[in-house]
């Protein structure tokens, strides 16, 4: 029997270092390990909404490709009957309980991805640049704006890439292909410079 | 690279997507009443329309949905996009259109 | 230090205060910056560069920029080697070391010229009707032609440099930088568009850089040019990109573009890309390509000296190089004389201008007298002196209608001859995007007459492109469409004024095909066409008389238009002589498709950063560090990068293979399976669901038990398998192959989508929310248990094909009793964050135990002892449940499943079908190769008749001997018979089997 | 000159040789003839075929040649060789999976070795060998299993391992580390590659010496039938064109005159793209395929590299396809063969392939009596070119398919026996 807590390795450990980097740098790059990532189905023309807005207090985005946000939880729209909820909160298995309960009458599915997605938070004035380099998506700031989502191909990785703030983003990839897209940003960010931000 | 029109996410390249051939055709109901020639028409049997053509497209790398599509396969073209379930478009209404 | 002979003492857009030493085949020499290495050869007086494909003869240069077909050059050496690049294209930088191409032993003396020599043998099309005797000898003349092809020499190794990809999406993409596209430019940009200006050149202004006779609001068309890029460049919406090529227009207006980022600088700049493949999507594009001059096709018109007009007037004006000391100038057309006077402008006399036209007036023709120019009009050239250089030409006066000459010849001495056919639009672009060409008669050239989707491609032609000769209503134009291609994107803004321009008045021209001369064509002499491929008007008139009329026959005959220039100098004066030739028009022969690139692109450009380790991610999963560090051979499957074997020092694979697999049985073995696919099924139908698209049932599985699956396609074929698990009444678990996870879901979303939508059925991928430890071996339970304090493992509370939740080592997981090695066996499922923490605590836990890592090699021997099939093995598309045995997993009793009415087509219920069997080879210790085939009788040699192939086969430590699987024409009903694999070199006797070779009963499982 | 084309029979053709290049040389070249007639149609013939590429020359050719049917026209709505014979990357090889397959694919093969001489017309086929490269495990076991089924029909094949792949292609990239690494190949020398257009040229050429009338911008409108079924012509747009037989080879357009017949075929047309480098002098002296890596390369005599991958997956007639196909060609390339990223991409194009679903061909009979069909050849139409042709002709003359051609037919698709040639068709169709 182990009594210590188990170890758990976030899908960047390791991988995303060293820490540390150029002040002047283009981008930052951070893998934001320990959120709590749960999918929800639904149909948003029903109560589903309402119930998941009561329980998150983040209203569903139903317009395609949007999120909202309120105080450390996100929702993300991934289709019509499809969200990612994203919260800073790291108990995903209180929230999944929650959110059962709350859609319990509904056709639904709850379903913890905590696991099954590494998070990259890359931000900084050239965020934008090294992006465009691998999405075929329009990243123009005054098109792709903060609280938008988009899903695609940023170059051989499927990605959820949420606007956070003006240079600020957050990209969402199956585990597996982590290492593969840090390093094709750390790649990307040759000609402006990376920084690692601590995990 | 054409630029097919996503129901729900807007116009994306057609890397995006994977594409399904002609739209419309059922599964049949109850498929041990169909003679084998009826199993080889569901199973292989599409037209391969040269010109306005309802076709299924899935948003593969977005929000994982089909659709309908109503492309040109010669000029590339495309005159509407609709959900599953929605009545496919006049074809000649919407080219139609177009040309007036 | 050479003293550059042929610079003009003042003039030029070169920095004379930055003098660049550069080498050409060997010798140096010094240009300028602002050079390109065709103006500094001929600031050097060096004419000869190159060296025509076929004949050898010697070339010169011919044009200023991307028409280019005779000076290629190697640029470089080693890995950063460059061949058949144009002279007229490099930017010089100090340094620059080219070579010429295509000749040997050196530029001057090649012993290929010999070719020249026998010209007569070598007509359009020889290849086809010779060198077939004998038939055996064919591949030794090949290999002398594929030697003496081919141009230019590849790099000796790996490209050193680095190339990139930008996306971009503006409101306008302006494609090329001459008073039009600058014009329409400045109009987009001052609505606040999104504007990207894109030009080939390393410098804006096309046209106005090579003329020094327009004026535009009183200022010379170059100040205007500064005045007009400045203002570009302070707004923040538009992106310039000289040096930059769109080279390829494709559907919905997407076009590629490649920037060359440090070519002119020579040198390698850190962590900046060598090239820039932009790939832009646009909702409006403005072409503003300009024209290719014509060369005008007389006899022996390629000899070093013979140059395009606007290219030695551009040398002149834009680079301070006297292409000649005593120039003539041959043309049909006003824009001739304005090369003319360009060089009598600088001092320089002229040999004459021969004039086409009987009779040529206007502004232009007066100033040329005024200078004292001797004009021969209606007069043709018919033919040139010279070796590497020009030397001098024949002249005669023509007939009245051109065709042949009206008195007899007489030499005038030159050293350059700038000659003007006219001028072709470069619709490249516009044709690429599919858009209609006309033929203009006026203009004797293709001009654009529809764009082919305005709604999903909107774009416009302006100025020489759209064949709009005149500055002044090129910028017109510029401003008119660039302005409305913006407010189409939705911008708006009040339409500039247009500059007042100056500039020469261009008269009517006279369009001659082929100059006459005293010999008919084909009878002395050559008349080139296309010189880079060495085409002639003699060339072309074979074919059409051959019987290749199409344009595109005459082509493919002749290989006109076929270079690496492709035929920008060659197209339509092709096209004229074929429909000449078939008494037919112009538009009758047709066009040729202009085919991306425009011009040729880097191919390191398009793979950008997507090589090495970048080609394509390899998939790893949580435990992938342990398996690294503890000397884990890997093998690809799909993306995945999975374990294979686990070799100790020294042992070979068989060797680690047999530990591995004895391990598993008879201690613990280990196996890293979170690589399977995993697919959250919910909602109140899926128990119906599942029932669909399994071929068994599944309505009555109970809670908390786990069912094996077959899914097959409607054809009744075998696609995937697994185990699904059932969490609740609404809540399944499935599993899927690795390599087929994703086509499993795509499959399942399909008919849930587009079938079904009537089913409640979510799916959700959670592969990777798991990894997944799977033990098995005599001692697992042990190893189990004492980990484990919240499950009961013993066989009665925790029965093969059960899932418990409980925890391990503290950590919350998913226990499976389900088994691949047929060996008692538990899947831990954990959420991935402790992946390896539980591969850590086993590995701890389970040493006592004798604990052994497995790879994919152990566990596919594993469960061959137990027959158990692995989907694309014993599979492979054509292969059905029925075939497999596996008979009892296909419901009777259900009405439909995905596949049902496809197994009951005639073929998929022939008795004699390849049937999965097992196969035991005489001599236990052979192991057959997979693939191997199968067959009744051995004949001495092949053929043979085969009845199937070994799927796999393997050395089996556990049955201590070999075994195999099979599928065998009719193998069900051969078991006991002996067949035979012919190998190369020897055959192997085997007996038919069932497919289960270890532990017969089956009763390992539950330990 | 025209007019008189249109009356003058077949003539005997000039025979080509160096010596004949040697005697017109004296006379400026002016004497050739013609390769081929420009007739105009005639009101009937016994066979009409459908479309002037590759395939539908070769039946012309075989049908006068072999079975006595002289009076046959080829209707080709454009050029001679115009379509996918003009379009394509002229690797020939018969080294597939299936019996069936390798006995068709190793017919065509075996006459492609007499072809130039047969035809007096160089067609430059040039046996420079085949390589196709396991890229994996599982790759280089499904490879083995080929090898042995090739081996075994009888057809010549070699297992070759990394390094005599290196000493074979010297610019190949075998490093084992590289992230699709080169675990060996099969190696069919009598493989390689040919002239595409000299082989339309030259059937052309050969047919119409036996009295076979090509007749070029000439589309195919409509099929007439008698009201008990049997085909009975086909309307142009040069008029209507009466036969009892009629061959229908229109690569790429299959579903559309399918459609115009009045059935429907187990086909898409596809997108297939391929693209070439500036001329350099040799590099590769083989053709390398990989299926892994979706790309296959050689040299042409021209020095050209040529390039080609899969095809794009949507429906198209636009002889265009999307640009990330050869991008990802171009990476995959690189990959392979690093000394290529310098050089540069000269011309890129599109043709349209038909498409089955088991990547095999249709030569068949259809639902109407006297209306074949020879169709479905995805992305390897142009080495069965001759033996396509043959069996076709064979086909038409005796009604009923020969055992090369038979399991071929449209009936596999209702009975489940498919030809499935994915994994040998050398790219993902």
């Amino acid at each position: 029997m182990a009594d210590a807590e188990p170890r758990t390795l976030s899908p960047l450990a390791g991988h995303a270092a060293p820490v540390g980097g150029p002040h002047h740098a283009g981008v930052a790059l951070r893998e934001a390990a320990g959120l709590s990532l749960i999918n929800l189905r639904g149909d948003a023309d029903t109560a589903f909404g309402g119930h998941i807005e009561k329980t998150l207090g983040v209203a569903l985005p139903t317009s395609p490709n949007t999120t909202s946000t309120v105080d450390g939880v996100s929702l993300i729209w991934l289709g019509p009957d499809e969200w990612l909820a994203v919260c800073d909160d790291n108990d995903s298995a209180a929230l999944c309980a929650k959110l059962e309960d709350a859609t319990a009458k509904l056709h639904h599915a709850v379903v913890d991805l905590s696991d099954n997605y590494a998070v990259i938070e890359l931000s900084g004035r050239s965020a934008r640049w090294i992006l465009a380099k691998g999405w075929p998506q329009d990243l123009h700031p005054a098109v792709f704006t903060p609280g938008q989502c988009s899903q695609g191909m940023l170059a051989h990785a499927q990605i959820i890439l949420h606007c956070a703030g003006e240079d600020a983003f957050r990209l969402f990839v199956r585990p597996s292909f982590a290492a593969y897209l840090w390093d094709w940003l750390v790649d990307a960010s040759a000609d402006v410079g990376h920084r690692i931000a601590a995990g | 690279m054409q630029l097919i029109p996503c129901p729900w996410c807007g116009p994306r390249d057609d890397a995006e997507f994977h594409y399904g051939a002609e739209a419309h055709v059922a599964r049949p109901a109850v498929p041990s009443e169909r003679s084998d020639a009826e199993w080889e028409a569901y199973l292989y049997l599409r037209r391969n329309t040269k010109g306005p053509f309802a076709e299924r497209w899935l948003h593969t790398n977005g929000c994982r949905r089909w659709f309908n599509v109503i492309r040109d396969t010669y000029t590339h073209e495309i005159f509407a996009s609709y959900k599953p379930g929605e009545p496919m478009p006049d074809i000649d209404q919407l080219t139609a259109k177009k040309d007036a | 230090m050479s003293r550059q002979p042929n610079r003009l003492p003042s003039g030029g857009r070169i920095d004379r205060a930055m003098p660049l030493g550069f080498r050409f085949d060997g010798r140096s020499y010094t240009g300028y910056a602002g050079d390109t290495l065709a103006s500094a050869l001929l600031a050097n007086d060096v004419h000869l560069v190159g060296r025509s494909f076929k004949y050898h003869r010697p070339r010169g240069i011919l044009g200023l920029g991307a028409e280019e077909p005779n000076a290629l050059i190697q640029l470089a050496r080693g890995n950063r080697s460059e061949p058949n690049l144009r002279a007229t294209q490099v930017e010089l930088f100090d340094g620059l070391d080219a070579d010429s191409q295509n000749r040997w032993p050196c530029l001057k003396y090649d012993v290929g010229a010999v070719n020249s020599a026998l010209h007569r043998l070598f007509p359009a099309g020889f290849y086809y009707k010779t060198f077939m005797w004998p038939a055996s000898l064919w591949m030794t003349y090949e290999e002398v032609i594929r030697n003496a092809a081919g141009l230019g020499k590849a790099p000796e190794g790996p490209d050193p440099d680095r190339y990139e990809h930008m996306h971009a999406h503006p409101d306008v993409l302006i494609v090329g930088a001459g008073p039009a596209g600058l014009a329409a430019a400045l109009a987009a940009g001052r609505t606040g568009a999104r504007v990207i200006l894109a030009d080939e050149q390393a410098e804006f202004g096309g046209s106005l850089l090579s003329d020094d006779d327009v004026f535009i609001n009183g200022k010379s068309g170059r100040d205007w040019v500064a005045e007009v890029v400045a203002e570009l460049a302070s707004m923040p919406a538009v992106t310039l990109l000289p040096r930059t090529c769109v080279h390829g227009y494709f559907d919905h207006n997407y076009l590629l573009a490649a920037e060359r980022v440090t070519d002119h600088i020579g040198a390698v700049v850190p962590n900046t890309p060598r090239q820039r493949l932009w790939k832009i999507r646009a909702r409006q594009v403005v072409l503003a390509t300009g024209t290719l001059e014509r060369p005008l096709v007389f006899r022996d018109n390629d000899r070093p000296g013979v140059m395009l007009s606007t290219a030695a007037r551009g040398y002149a004006v834009r680079y301070g190089v006297a292409a000649g000391r005593r120039p003539l100038v041959v043309t049909g057309h006003d824009d001739g004389y304005r090369t003319a006077l360009a060089y009598a402008a600088r001092g320089i006399q002229l040999a004459g201008i021969v004039d086409l036209r009987p009779d040529p007036s206007g502004a232009l023709v007066d100033a040329a007298r005024e200078k004292g120019i001797d004009i021969l009009a209606g007069h043709s050239v018919a033919g040139t002196h010279g070796g590497h250089r020009v030397e001098g030409v024949d002249v005669a006066e023509m007939n009245a209608d051109g065709t042949g000459l009206a008195k007899i010849t007489r030499r005038i001495d030159c050293d350059l001859v700038a000659m003007c056919g006219g001028f072709n639009p470069t619709v490249h672009l516009f044709s690429q995007s599919r858009g209609k060409l006309r033929w203009d008669a006026d203009m004797n050239a293709f001009v654009p007459a529809k764009v082919h989707d305005t709604t999903h491609a909107p774009q416009r032609s302006v100025g020489g492109c759209a064949g709009v000769m005149s500055v002044a209503q090129s910028i017109k134009d510029g401003i008119k469409e660039g302005l409305e291609a913006a407010r189409a994107t939705g911008s708006t803004a009040r339409q500039p004024a247009a500059p007042a321009v100056e500039e020469p008045g261009i008269g009517a021209h006279r369009t001659i095909w082929v100059l006459p001369s005293d010999k008919p064509v084909g009878h002395k002499g050559k008349h080139f066409v296309d010189f880079q491929n060495d085409v002639t008007a003699a060339d072309l008139n074979l074919a059409a008389r051959e019987g290749y009329r199409s344009i595109e026959h005459v082509k493919r005959y002749t290989t006109t238009g076929m270079g690496t220039d492709q035929g920008k100098t060659s197209n339509v004066n092709a096209l004229a002589i074929v429909a000449a030739t078939l008494g037919t028009d112009i538009p009758a022969v047709g066009t040729t498709t202009f085919r991306p690139p425009y011009t040729p692109t880097t191919i390191g450009a398009y793979g950008g950063r997507n090589i090495g380790a970048l080609f394509d991610p390899v998939r790893t999963t949580a435990v992938d560090s342990w398996h690294r560090a503890n000397g884990a051979q890997f093998e690809h499957v799909g993306q995945w990068m999975r374990p294979w074997y686990y070799p100790k020092a020294g042992e070979t694979m068989r060797q680690a293979v047999d530990r591995e697999c004895l391990a598993a049985r008879n201690a613990v073995g280990i196996l890293d399976a979170s690589t399977l696919g995993k697919i959250d099924v919910r909602g109140k139908d899926a128990a119906e669901f599942l029932n669909r698209v399994y071929s068994n049932a599944w309505m009555k599985l109970g809670i908390g038990k786990c069912r094996y699956g077959l899914m097959l396609n409607d054809a009744g074929f075998v696609m995937d398998d697994g185990v699904t698990t059932r969490l609740a009444d609404d809540h399944f678990h499935m599993t899927t192959t690795t390599g087929g996870a994703a086509g499993v879901l795509g499959h399942l979303e399909e008919h849930l989508q587009t079938e079904w939508p009537d089913l409640e059925v979510y799916l959700t991928s959670v592969t990777e929310q798991w990894s997944v430890a799977s033990i098995c071996g005599a001692k697992c339970r042990d190893l189990l248990a004492a980990l484990c304090d919240d499950i009961d493992l013993s066989n009665e509370a925790f029965p093969f094909m059960a899932m418990k939740e409980g925890t391990v080592a503290g950590i919350p997981a998913r226990v499976y009793r389900i088994s691949f090695t047929g060996e008692l066996s538990f899947e831990i499922n954990v959420p991935r964050r402790y992946g390896m923490a539980l591969w850590e605590v086993l590995m701890a836990a389970g040493e006592k135990h004798g604990i052994t890592p497995y790879g994919t090699e152990a566990m596919h021997v594993l469960r061959a002892e137990r027959g158990f099939i692995i989907v694309g093995q014993e599979t492979d598309g054509s292969v059905t449940p029925i075939d497999l045995g596996m008979d009892w997993i296909v419901s009777k009793q259900k009405v439909d499943f995905i596949g049902k009415r496809g197994l009951f087509r005639p073929d998929l219920m022939l008795p004699d079908r390849k049937q999965l069997v097992g196969l035991l080879t005489e001599d236990p210790s052979e192991v057959l190769p997979e693939g191997g085939q199968i067959v009744e009788d051995v004949k001495p040699a092949p053929p043979m008749t085969m009845l199937g192939h070994v799927t796999s086969s393997y050395y089996s430590v556990n049955c201590g001997r070999s075994i195999a699987m099979a599928l065998v024409k009719g193998g069900h009903a051969r078991k006991g018979d002996t067949l035979s694999v012919p190998l190369a070199g020897k055959t192997v006797k085997v007996t038919v089997t069932d497919p289960v070779f270890f532990d017969l009963e089956g009763s390992r499982r539950d330990g | 000159m025209d007019a008189s084309a249109g009356r003058q029979g077949p003539t005997t053709k000039q025979r080509y040789s160096i010596f004949a290049l040697a005697k017109n040389a004296l006379s400026y070249h002016e004497g050739w003839q013609q390769a081929w007639r420009s007739p105009e149609p005639k009101k009937a013939y016994d066979v009409i075929i459908v479309g002037g590429g590759g395939h539908g020359l070769t039946t012309a050719y075989y049908l006068a040649k072999l079975h006595g049917v002289r009076n046959v026209a080829v209707l080709e709505k454009g050029w001679i060789g115009g379509g996918n014979t003009g379009r394509n990357t002229t690797i020939i090889r018969s080294g597939y999976l299936w019996d069936e397959s390798i006995k068709l694919y190793e017919h065509a093969l075996k006459l492609w070795e007499g072809m130039s001489q047969e035809l007096n017309f160089n067609v430059m086929f040039s046996q420079r060998g085949v390589i196709n490269l396991a890229h994996s495990e599982h790759e280089w076991r499904e490879m083995r299993r080929r090898y042995e089924a090739i081996r075994l029909n009888g057809v010549d094949i070699a297992l070759v391992l990394p390094d005599e792949i290196k000493k074979l292609v010297p610019i190949i990239n075998i490093d084992p580390t590289i992230r699709y690494p080169v675990k060996g190949g099969i190696l069919q020398q009598r493989g390689g590659t040919a002239r595409h257009d000299a082989v339309a040229w030259g059937y052309a050429r050969a047919a119409d010496a036996l009295g076979v009338d090509i007749i070029q911008n000439c589309e195919v409108t409509g099929f007439e039938r008698a009201p008990e079924g049997q085909i009975i012509g086909v309307q142009t747009t040069r008029g209507f064109i009466a036969s009892n037989k009629v061959g229908c080879v229109p690569a790429g357009h299959s579903g559309v005159l399918a459609e115009m017949a009045g059935f429907m075929l187990p086909i898409q047309a596809r997108p297939l793209q391929a693209l070439v480098s500036e001329p350099i002098k040799p590099v590769i002296d083989k053709v390398v395929m990989s299926n892994a890596v979706h790309m296959y390369i050689s040299q042409s005599d021209k020095g050209e590299l040529v390039l080609g991958a899969g095809t794009d997956a949507y429906s198209s007639y636009a002889q265009r396809g999307s640009p990330n196909h050869p991008e990802h060609l171009m990476a995959a390339t690189v990959e392979l063969y690093p000394i290529t990223s310098r050089l540069r991409m000269l011309r890129q194009w599109g043709g349209i392939v038909d498409t089955c679903p088991d990547a095999s061909p249709i030569i068949s009979k259809t639902p109407i009596p006297g209306l074949y069909f020879n169709c479905g050849w995805g992305t390897g139409g142009f080495k069965a070119t001759p033996g396509s042709g043959h069996v076709f002709a064979d086909l038409i003359a005796h009604d009923r398919p020969n055992a090369l051609a038979a399991p071929f037919s449209l009936d596999r698709f209702r009975t489940g026996y498919l030809v499935d040639e994915h994994g040998a068709a050398g790219v993902a169709h």
